[in-house]
Order: structure tokens, then sequence, then C-alpha cells
């Protein structure tokens, strides 16, 4: 292939950008962040290339694959690729990177060291586009893990609140999950003496036992249930979220939440067939009962982005019920909600990181009452957002939720009643989202109008801002043209699971 | 070379065990005195009896190298550290812990199984030290011919070793 | 690019034009948003001149083999109705220059009025169901920034709150109804799937069943109805515009898109009547005993669009769109003239209004027009179209429709009802705002300017001349029954029929009569029962009780939950790990020795494991 | 000549080295024990060296590359027990725990 050099490049760039931080004298402070900027618009580059190299008629297929042994006596191999599946979530990895990247140009959270928080930022990059590039188990987990440090560090040392316990809750709880993902790998390793995971896909994870394939599925589906996260795995997402700083949040929620329900449509559906099978209603069930709780305990909470974290909670539940349905549309309806939830998601925490900038917190209690009138531009884009996220057709976020409940109407495992039942449920779900962002709305954004105004949005948050905004008008009018990309992808998945049924 | 058994002794053997003997003597001496001091006297004992036994095997340069750096420099050095730490002059019941049986009983498992490993594995081994000879000038031909690069890696190692030495021992007023 | 779908985007473009220069002037603001609709309406009269009742104009969506988007469906039912919505909100938008002109938000309040339109539009041309689907919830979320455009009014914050959730609450059934569409006939085209749908009554039932409720949301029919009133908190223009061209027009537009697969399910039309009928009556009475002048006008709305749903229900989907297209004249002038009325007295309360009729003669006159057509008189376009809903419920108390006579009978005998309620609150209304004395607060009112008072007067030509339509050479008729999910059959006229109107005329003069003797008498809300009738029979508590509190104790309790249980459950693990780890801790107490000589003897363990190994 | 013989004497060195070393407080002392058990290891290292007549005389140069090391590593260790010395004025390993945490 010509265009081999592409993939790793990807890595390797914001790799080299995280040593440079760390090598780059006390000097390095004042042009540090421009030189994340520069960094992640190369990658942004590098990605916009893949994008064009990439073929959407064999979309299904891995393309640009780079392979090279790596530790043959553990059966690890360095094995790289994309496909219809994964670049779209390489794409907004690389888009949200660089919207923080422009975001941190002048603000740096407390407190500040640029420096480092570039180097984190970078290597953070790494381990997210590494995890969904990622062709190899062992390489899947590494990259999975490589994410966590760098997020404990900007959780830890530039968050805010209660952040030190904030910090340790999130990396307790994902090593948790993440080591028992790594034990189900291994099940699946050892059973199959393989840890590649096209060979797998292809039918090789197929032909293990079907009390091998329940007890990798359980394994794997827990270590990725938590980062998802799935209720009631979810208890470190709000902590985590309201402590960290806002390009935090940002990718936390934009992208680090994707990995989980990604290693599940990547790795755990076509690999092991028949225990998703068994298990897809109790992951449906788990799925419904998170939009529910998630929309409910969004509305009591009082804290902006306890708020949005918990609605993630909820939006994650789609993304998992679209999973369970293991149908084409249900699997295309998680990945369009992958993506619609990063970009919307990341603005609203964008926006809010905003709103904490100028007054100092997110706590209702603490927050002047009328953003609409003291900045109105800054109001319009939280009650943009919000409307994007309570999933109005038009927009992006729409599109998951309703391809999710049509996926849930006619789903590939046999219990069809008790799916339409969750419809019905998951339908409540997106009115009760209504209900808590309406909530947030009136209680930020209108009231009477303030003896003072707050700086209105400045010229380098539209600049990190708009690429969200203009994706989510996109994508919500024309849903398609992500569709066109997984659709090919999704369908060799389904056909994967299709002939595991009874 | 003819397979022997263990109890028909030549002289070359004889040596040896001889020389082993005031070696594992002088070892144990070392770790049972109560005076720091002739700990280190021991030591001198023990080792250069090693010495001998590695000229018993022909290894010449080795020997001699054992002589100059142990017996000429370490133990030298040992005692100097004695000195500045204010090492008790005479007998000190100070000098051994109270863990002797846990200790004991350690040293006598590994030594048991690893002899007995030994004794099973090389009973009736023999070595023929006919016609060799490892002088300086083999040694040297063999290190600076096959063993170059990590002899400059040690000395890199001992350079280190010199500086870190030096700074660890400035006193703290300077730091 | 089809027409349609220009005609859908021209206004959303004008949209987001306006919210992003509109900040800059307020005459390009209005030229924006002026001009977009123009041009709709400009669109919409090119789609009339192909004639589109004699070949509907199919245009096919983007993105074929995934999620194909924009399918459009131009026949004559969506032809008209495109025609009404475009003019009144062209009126409306030029009616506002004038009413929102002290207004800081001007740009953004014509933005959304314009994303209104097209929102509408995007449901009457609508030719695959996701398209519909974004334009209905579009407009649900217009109409909640519009009513709460004055958010610094908290009366308007919660109307607007409850508008969104109130008709989004019928959203769940719509979208479940959409769902089990596409899921059950594989196909997101409208056509396609209404035929199939109609085809199989299970599915037919189900799905036109809950696309009901979303109907009953968006047209504010009992039990989601409360939001509608509470709308008037928003500015007079917006309600003309919710009232007559948009939300509550979709409702019964969408019955109409889809009718042959609710004329499959009977059930579902029987329910749809006696809604109607519920609705109808009761919202009619209520109006009686209002003291605000948009508040009247509200709940006449919800009376009125009863009259549309249950002429769906008997069948007579001609009749329902005739009285859609005739209401929405009508409507849209009667609020824009009580906008007027607001706009130069300051107040909408009927107790500060009186003897305007001097003073502002021209929006008298128009006003006066407009309540004689929502009565229904002889010959204004309400007494066609409600004689032709008569017609049609006397023609299924014969037996003629899909529905049992004796839905037929209720729903003649409660519309004739309400026709008599109707006159005597419009006659009320009437006496309150324009006859009496003045009020002190009324002194020096003057007509209010030229900008506002030419869209009354232009509204006032249809609002007189559209019944003829339906007549003798049966125009409407035959644009409005040619549809893409029926065959073309011959329009009849919608003639009124001798019976029903004797009836009508009858009950006019008998409310009109009432109000007339009882016009001394104080009418506003009194006592206990007034104020129950007046609160919309106490509807709204019992929303408060039965859902409004249920959810914020689910609430609480889950919010406690995560505080508690689970949160213990995550400190568990932390705590858990620490017990483990001092557990592990204890043999480590400094003795450097000590662990020297674990090592060893773990390293002789070790060896010996292995040797035994071997060795067996 | 016996390869026993040499391998023994390395096994008793090893041996009583790791007695001095677990029993002995003194720092030197235990310093002194070390580097019997380095001596024991040579000693084996001689004699496999010169029981395969090895070309390279690997185990020779090894031997010569462990004293080096020792010499080092008595040189640091001095070093660092002077400066505990100078903190503590005493070098008895087993009062010198402060790494230990205390149980929580």
């Amino acid at each position: 292939m010509t265009s081999s050099w592409l993939l790793p490049a990807l890595l390797v760039v914001p790799l080299l950008g995280a040593l440079a931080m760390l090598l780059a004298g006390r000097g390095a402070e004042r042009w540090a962040t421009w030189f994340g900027v520069g960094v992640q618009s190369a990658g942004l580059l590098l990605t916009l290339l893949v994008m064009a190299q990439f073929s959407q008629t064999q979309s299904g297929s891995m393309q640009m694959v780079v392979e090279h042994s790596w530790i043959p006596e553990l059966l690890v191999d360095f094995r790289i690729g994309v496909d219809g599946i994964s670049l779209p979530l390489v794409v907004l990895t690389s888009l949200l990177g660089w919207c923080a990247a422009v975001y941190a140009v002048r603000r740096v959270a407390e407190p500040g060291r640029a420096r480092a928080f570039v180097g984190l930022l970078l290597l953070l990059q790494v381990g997210m586009l590494g995890t969904f590039m990622a062709l190899d188990l062992i390489l899947f987990f590494l990259f999975f893990e490589v994410v966590l440090a760098p997020m404990w560090f900007l959780i830890a040392f530039w968050g805010s609140g209660e952040r030190r316990r904030s910090a340790n809750t999130f990396i307790l709880y994902t090593v948790l999950g993440s080591v028992v993902m790594l034990l189900g790998f291994l099940v699946v390793i050892v059973e199959t003496g393989s840890a590649d995971m096209v060979a797998l896909a292809n039918g090789l994870g197929a032909q293990m036992s079907t009390s091998a394939q329940l007890t990798a599925a359980l394994l794997i589906l827990g270590g990725l249930a938590v980062k998802t996260p799935m209720w009631p795995l979810h208890t470190w997402l709000p902590d985590a979220h309201t402590a960290a700083p806002t390009v935090g949040s940002v990718l936390l929620a934009g992208v680090l939440l994707k990995m989980g329900t990604y290693g599940m449509v990547r790795i755990v559906v076509p690999t092991l067939p028949d225990a998703m099978v068994s298990i897809a209603p109790y992951l449906a069930a788990f799925a419904v009962i998170g939009i529910l709780y998630g929309a409910l305990a969004s509305y009591g909470q009082d804290d902006l982005k306890r708020v949005i974290a918990f609605s993630s909670v909820g939006h994650m539940g789609f993304v998992l019920l679209g999973i369970s349905t293991l149908s084409v549309v249900g699997i295309n309806a998680a990945l369009f909600g992958n993506i619609a939830h990063g970009l919307i998601t990341g603005l609203l925490f964008f926006v809010v990181g905003g709103i904490k900038q100028r007054t100092g917190s997110t706590a209702f209690a603490d927050l002047p009452r009328s953003l609409y009138a003291s900045a109105p531009r800054l109001g319009f884009l939280l009650g943009f957002a919000a409307v994007a996220s309570l999933g109005m057709p038009g927009l992006a976020g729409f599109w998951g939720e309703f391809l999710a409940l049509v996926g849930a109407y006619h789903p590939l495992v046999p219990e069809r009643l008790f799916y339409r039942v969750l419809l019905v449920l998951a339908a409540m779900g997106m009115v009760l989202a209504a209900a808590y962002f309406l909530k947030v709305l009136r209680r930020v954004g209108q009231g009477p109008a303030p003896e003072t105004l707050l700086d209105d949005v400045a010229t380098d948050e539209w600049l990190s801002w708009t690429p969200l905004v203009a994706l989510i008008v996109i994508l919500g009018v024309a849903p398609f043209l992500l569709l066109q990309v997984t659709e090919p992808a999704v369908r060799v998945v389904v056909e994967s699971v299709a002939g595991a049924l009874p | 070379m003819s397979e022997r058994s263990l109890l028909s002794p030549t002289g070359v053997d004889i040596a040896f065990t001889l020389l082993g003997l005031v070696a594992v003597a002088a070892a144990l001496m070392v770790v049972t005195t109560k005076q720091i001091v002739h700990a280190a006297l021991w030591l001198v004992v023990s080792l250069g009896a090693v010495a001998g036994c590695y000229l018993v095997l022909t290894a010449e340069f080795v020997a001699w190298m054992q002589v100059l750096i142990y017996l000429g420099a370490v133990v030298v050095l040992l005692l100097f550290g004695m000195m500045l730490t204010r090492a008790p002059i005479g007998p000190s019941e100070e000098l051994t812990g109270a863990n002797r049986v846990v200790s004991l009983f350690a040293a006598l498992a590994i030594t048991a199984v690893l002899g007995v490993l030994i004794v099973d594995a090389f009973a009736t081994t023999m070595i023929d030290i006919d016609g060799q000879k490892s002088t300086a000038s083999v040694m040297g031909a063999s290190l600076f011919r096959y063993w170059v690069l990590p002899f400059e890696a040690l000395s890199v190692l001992l350079l280190s070793a010199l500086v870190g030495a030096i700074a660890l021992s400035q006193s703290d007023e300077e730091a | 690019m089809t027409a349609a779908l220009l005609m859908v985007l021209v206004p959303a473009v004008a949209a987001l034009l306006g919210l992003l220069l509109g900040g800059m002037s307020r005459p390009l603001a209005a030229a924006i948003a002026v001009g977009g609709t123009a041009s709709a309406l400009g669109v919409a009269l090119y789609l009339a001149l192909l004639e589109p009742w004699a070949e509907p104009l199919i245009g096919t969506g983007f993105g074929e083999g995934t999620l194909p988007l924009g399918a459009t469906v131009v026949d004559g039912l969506a032809s008209t109705v495109a025609l009404m919505v475009c003019f009144v909100s062209l009126l409306v938008q030029i009616y506002s220059i004038g009413y929102m002109r002290e207004e800081p938000r001007y740009s953004s309040y014509a933005a959304f009025i314009s994303l209104f339109t097209a929102a509408m539009l995007a449901v009457v041309v609508a030719g695959d169901l996701l398209l519909l689907v974004i334009g209905w919830e579009v407009m649900g979320l217009c109409s909640y920034l519009l009513i709460g455009q004055r958010w610094e009014q908290e009366e308007a914050r919660r109307a607007a709150v409850k508008a969104f959730l109130v008709t989004k609450i019928g959203d769940i059934g719509f979208i479940i109804g959409i769902v089990v569409l596409i899921g059950a006939t594989a196909t997101t085209l409208l056509p396609d799937a209404v035929r199939a749908a109609a085809d199989d009554p299970t599915v037919a039932t189900v799905a036109s069943g809950l696309i009901l409720l979303g109907v009953l949301g968006k047209s504010a029919q009992f039990p989601l109805h409360a939001w509608l009133p509470d709308a008037m908190a928003g500015p007079s223009p917006v309600s003309a515009l919710i009232h007559a061209a948009t939300m509550v027009a979709a409702g019964v537009y969408v019955v109409a898109r889809l009718y042959p697969m609710y004329l499959a399910a009977p059930a579902i039309l029987t329910a749809m009547a006696v809604i109607a009928c519920v609705t109808m009556l009761g919202a009619a009475v209520i109006a009686v005993v209002q003291d605000d002048l948009k508040r009247v006008l509200a709940w006449s709305t919800v009376s009125q669009l009863a009259y549309m749903v249950a002429a769906l229900a008997l069948g007579a989907r001609d009749a329902a769109i005739f009285h859609m297209l005739s209401h929405a004249f009508s409507k849209a002038l009667l609020f824009l003239a009580a906008g007027a009325v607001i706009h130069a007295v300051g107040s909408g309360a009927l107790r500060e209004l009186g003897g305007l009729r001097r003073s502002m003669p021209v929006t008298f006159i128009t006003m006066t027009i407009g309540l004689l057509a929502l009565v229904g008189v002889f010959p204004l376009a309400g007494f066609f179209s409600k004689e032709s809903v008569l017609v049609a419920a006397e023609h299924a108390a014969h037996g003629d429709a899909e529905v049992a006579s004796w839905v037929g009978w209720t729903v003649l005998v409660v519309s004739i009802l309400t026709i008599a309620v109707t006159a005597a609150y419009a006659q009320r209304l009437w006496l309150l705002t324009w006859s009496g004395p003045r009020r002190d607060s009324s002194s020096g009112v003057r007509e209010v300017p030229a900008v506002m008072f030419v869209p009354l007067v232009v509204l006032v030509v249809p609002a007189v001349v559209f019944g003829f339509s339906a007549l003798e050479r049966a125009w409407l008729p035959t644009w409005i029954q040619a549809t893409v999910t029926e065959p073309l059959g011959t329009a009849e006229a919608l003639r009124p029929e001798v019976a029903t109107v004797v009836l009508s005329v009858v009950a006019v003069i008998v409310g009109a009569g009432a109000a007339l003797v009882f016009r001394h008498r104080e009418t506003f809300a009194r006592g206990r029962a007034g104020s129950f009738v007046a609160a919309g029979f106490g509807f709204d508590a019992v929303y408060q009780g039965l859902v409004v509190r249920p959810f914020l104790v689910v609430v609480g309790w889950v919010t406690a939950f995560d505080r508690s249980a689970i949160q213990r459950s995550v400190s568990g693990v932390g705590v858990g790990t620490l017990r483990a780890g001092s557990l592990l801790q204890r043999p480590y107490r400094g003795d450097v020795q000590r662990y020297v000589s674990s090592a060893v003897t773990a390293v002789v363990v070790a060896i010996v494991v292995m040797l035994v190994a071997i060795a067996t | 000549m016996h390869l026993s013989l040499p391998l023994l004497l390395s096994v008793s060195l090893f041996g009583i080295g790791v007695y001095g070393l677990l029993v002995r407080r003194n720092a030197i002392l235990i310093l002194m024990s070390v580097e019997l058990m380095l001596n024991g290891v040579n000693v084996s290292l001689v004699a496999f060296d010169v029981y395969w007549a090895d070309v390279l005389h690997a185990g020779q140069s090894m031997v010569i590359f462990v004293i080096t090391i020792a010499a080092a590593e008595i040189g640091l260790g001095l070093a660092i027990l002077l400066l505990l010395f100078r903190a503590r004025r005493t070098i008895a390993i087993d009062e010198a725990t402060e790494l230990h945490e205390e149980a929580s």
C-alpha cells in the first residue's frame, strides 16, 4: 500500500510532541500551547489524508494495515488499521484533540505549567488514537491503558474541587475494569491461540466453546462497561467530570467513553457471537435502566457538570441499546450515537467550561441566573448544545437514539417482545432528557437581566467550538454521510453474529 | 579424560581441598566473630585462599586481580569505613541480630539444596586442567578482542560510581 | 433539489442568516425574515401552478442505501396547506415588525419564526417519515423558544417549558409510532409506509394510535391540551402563528396525511371522536369564563381544533382540512387583532378593556369579522367549513362512516351545543372589548400603525370569501382530496344541508342572545365553581398530582440512591483495597533482613518444587 | 581434577555469605557477607570456564567484571553508610526503618 506510513505517523507525531514537551526547557512554557496546536493540526491534517485515502466502497474491510511482529512469544503483534467502524472515531478524536489544543492556548487551567499540560494532552491523544486503530488484543489493551495515566494527571493536578479523590476513584475504577478486560482477552488468546482481532472476528473466535465464549464475553464486557459507563458502573463519571479541567472533561466525555462501546462492537460482538446472543438482552436491560436512571438523576443534580455527566450515562445507554440489538440498524445507531455524543457533549463541556471560567463555578447555587442576558452568545451556544443533546431531530443527537429504537423494534436476538417493552421505556427517556435540559436552561439562562455583563464568547473560543457546532448540524440534516461509512463495516460484523443465531 | 571417583584424589585435588577448607573456615569466622576488625582480617584470609584456588584452577590473571582488588583495595576500604563509623574495638555482642535461627535455617536450606544439586549433577565430572593457562596476556587478548564493549561500559559504570560516591559523601553544608 | 425542498430550505436559511447577521441591524433582520417567508410563498405558488392535484410531485431523498432523507411529496393537499402556511406566516412576519418594535431580541425572534415556518413546511411536504419527524419536533422547539421569548417573566418561562414538555409527552407516542411504522413496513417513505400499514389492521391500529398521542399533544386535544392556553405568555403574533398556521394545524394535517392508515383502524377513529367531543365542549365552556382576551381565543382554538379532529374521526378528511384552513384565517386574524388591542392598550385583561370602538376602528371592524367567522355566520368562511363538519357528522349518524352511528350522533349533538357556547363567548368577548364605557386605562388609545393593521385587512379577505371555494365548482375539494396515498376520485362540493343549517343558526342565536341578556351580570370567574372552570376544570392540578409530583419523587429517590448506595459501593472499592493492602503490609515492618530471609526461603522452596516437578 | 570440588567451595561460600547477610546487624559486616557471596559465585564461574576450556574465556572475563562491580559497589555502599552514620550516629541495619509505612 502506498499510504502505509499514514497511520503510524498519526501515532508518532503526537508521541514525539509529548516527548518534546518532556525534554523542553523552562523557556518552552511560553510557546508550549502553540506547539500543542501545531502538533494537533498536523495530526488533524494526517487524519484528513487518511480520510482521503480511505476507500468508502471497501469500508467493510481493514485498510492501510501496518503489521510488524513484536513479541512473538506472547502472540503479540503490532498491527494497526482502520475500517468503517474505527475511521469516524479516529476523525472525532483528532478533531476534539485539535479543538482542545486551540482552547488551551489561552486557557490552561490552574496552576498553568503549559509544558506538562500539553505533553499530557498529546500523550492522551496517542492512547486514544491507538485504541481505535489497534488490531491486536494486547495492543488494544496497551493503548487503552496509556490513556489512563495522563487523564489521572489532568484531573489530579489541573482539576478543581475534590480533584485527588475523583482522580483516584477514576483510576481505581477503570484500572479494575481494564484488569478484568485483560483477563477476558487472555481467555480468548489462550483458547484460540491468536490475538489478531481481524482473524478472531472472521470466525476464529466463534470456534471457541460456548462456555469459554461466555466467560470471555462477561469479562471483556465487564471491563468495557466500566468505561462506557454502563449503569450501575457509572459512579466514577460524575465525580471525574466535576473535578476535571475543561479540556479533560471534553476528551473524557468526547472520546474516552467511546472506547468502551467501540471495544464492544469491534471485539466482543464479532469475536464472541454465541455469548453475545445470550448476553444481549441483559445488556439491553442495563442500557435502558441507564437511560432512565441517567435522566432522572440528571434532573436531581445541582451542578451543571454533574447534569451533563449523568446525561452521558443516558446517551451511552442508547448506544448500548443499539449494540444489544445486534442488528445492522442498531449497531449503526450505536456508532452514530458515539460520534454524535462526542460532538455534542464535547461542545457542552466546552461551553460549561467557558461559564466556569467566567463565574468560577458550575454549581447552580453560585451561578448567575441569566446567562441569556449577560452573555447572549454563550447562552445561545449552551441552549444549542442542550437542545442537540436532548435529541432534537435535525441535529446529530437524534439519529443515534432514533435508530437505536428502530433497531430495538427488530432485534436480531429472539427476545423481541422484551425489546419492544424496552423500546417504549427508552423513548420515555427522551422526554425525561428534555425535562432536565429545560430545567438547566431555565435555571441558568433565563432570568431577570443582571447588573453586570459577562465576557461573551471570545475569538479563540469560537475557533475551537465552531467545528463542533457545524458538524452537529451537518450530521443532523445529513446523517447518511456518516452512515454510508459505517454501514458496510457493520454488515460484516452482523454477519458474523447472524451465524450464531439459533 | 578418564572417569574417576571422588575418593581417588590427585595432587591437584588435595591442594584445592586444603585451600578451600581454609577459605570456608575463614569465611565462617567472618560471619561469626564478635570483633568487627577481626572479621575484616578473616575476610582477607578467606579471599586470599580463594585466590589460591583460582591459581590451582589455572586462572592466573583472575587470581592476581583478586589479590590486588579485594585484598589490596576492598578490605582497606572496609577498614576505613569501620574507622569512620566508629566501629567498636574489641568484642561486641551487638554485631549479630536476633533472627539467628531463621537466618541459619535459610542459609542451611539454600546451601543444602544447591549442594545436593551439584553433587547429583557433577559428582563424576572431571576438569582437564592440563595445558590451560589464563595468563594476563591470554586474558587481555580475550577481553579486548571479544569483551571490549562490556569492558568499556564497565569503565563508564566505575566512573559514575566514583562520581556518585563523591557526591554522596559530601557534607551537608555544601549541598 | 426539488422545489418542495427549496420551499422548506429558504425560510430555514433565512433563520440561520437571521441568527448570524440579524444582530447587526433591525431592518436587516426584518428584511431577511420577510424576504425568506415571501420567497417560500413564491415557491408555494409556483408549486400550486404545477397543478399537483392532478399529478403529485414526488422528490427523492438523499443518502440512498442507508437512511434516505429529504424525500418530498407535493400533492393537492400539501400544496394547499403550504400556501396557507406561507401566507399566514408572511403576514405574521410583517405584523411583527410593528408589534415587536420595542423588542430588544427582535432578530432571534424573527429567525425563530422563520424556522417555525420552515419546520411546518417540512411537515407539509414530507415524503419520508424522517423529514416528518424533523419538522414535527423542530416545531415543538420553536414553540418553546417563541413562547419563552420574554423569558424575563416567570410566566413565560413556565409556559414555554410546559408547552415543550406536554407536547413532548405526546411525542413519545409519535416517535414510537413512527418507529413501529418504519419497523413494520421496512420503509421510511411515507406513501409506501402508509399503504403498507393500511393493509395490516394490527400495524395500522398500533401505529395510528401511537401517532395520535403526538397529534393530541400538538393539536392541543384532551388530555394533552393544557399547554395551549398557557402559551399566551408568548407575544401575540406568535400565538397567531401557533394557533393558525403551524403547530396546532400540524397535528390535524398529519392525520390527514396518514389517513388511509387511520381509516384502517376504526377503534382509533372512535377514540378520536370521543376525545374531540370532550375537548370541543369543555374548552368552549372554559372560554366563557376567561378574563383575558387571548385566553378566550386560546380555549376557542382548542375547541375549534376538536371540530377538525371530529371530522377526521368521522371519515371526512376534506371537511377537516376545510375547517382547518378557514379557522386558520379567522384565528390568525383574531390573534393579530387581539395583539393590536394589547399593543394599543398595554393589557389583554378583559376588565381593563371596553369602549374601544371609536379609537381603533380598523381593528374593531376586522376583529368583528373574525369573531363572526369564528362563530360561523353566513356567508363567512367559518359558516361553510363548520357546516361541512356538521354534514359529516350527520352522514356518520346515518351510518355512512367507518365508525358506529352513535359516534356520529354524539358528535352532531355536541357540535351544535358547542356552536351555542361559541356564540356566547364570542359575543361576550366582543361586548367587553368594544362596547360599554371606556376604562381609565384605555384613554388616549390610538389605532395601531399601518404595518400592523394592513395584515389584518388582508386576512379579512380569505376569512370572508374562502368559504365559497368549496361550493359549486368544488375547487377546494378538488385540490385537497387527491393525495399520493389515495386514488384520484371525483371531488364533491362541501355543501351545507338544510337541517344542520337550521340547527346551527338556532344555536348561534341562543348563544349570542344569552350573552346579550346576561351582559350586565359579572361573568368573570367567581366563586369556587367559576374559578374551577376557568382553570380548565382543574386539569393542571391533576397533572401536578399525577405526573409532576411523582416524577419529582422518583427523581428524589434516584438522586438519593445515587448519592448513598452506589457511592458507598465505590468508596467500598477504595477502602477495601486499602484494607487488603494493610493486611499484606503487616509482615513488612522495615526489617530488611527478614525480607531477605523470606526471599531466600521462597527461592529455596521454588527450586525444590521445580526439582520435584522435574523428577516426577 | 574433580569439578565438584570448586563447586562445593562455591556453594559453601555462598551459603556462609547468606548467613552473614541475614544475621549481621552492622552494615559493614553485611557488605563483607555480600563479598563472600560474590566470591562463591566467582569460584563456580572460573571452574566452569576451565571445565569448558572456553576459547573466549567468558567465565573469567565475567569474574573480572564482577570484581570490578563489587569494588564499585563497596565504594558506593560505604558512601551511603557514611551518610547514614552522619545522620544517625549508627549503622545498625535494623534501626533504619523509615521507609516502612505505618499500617493504616
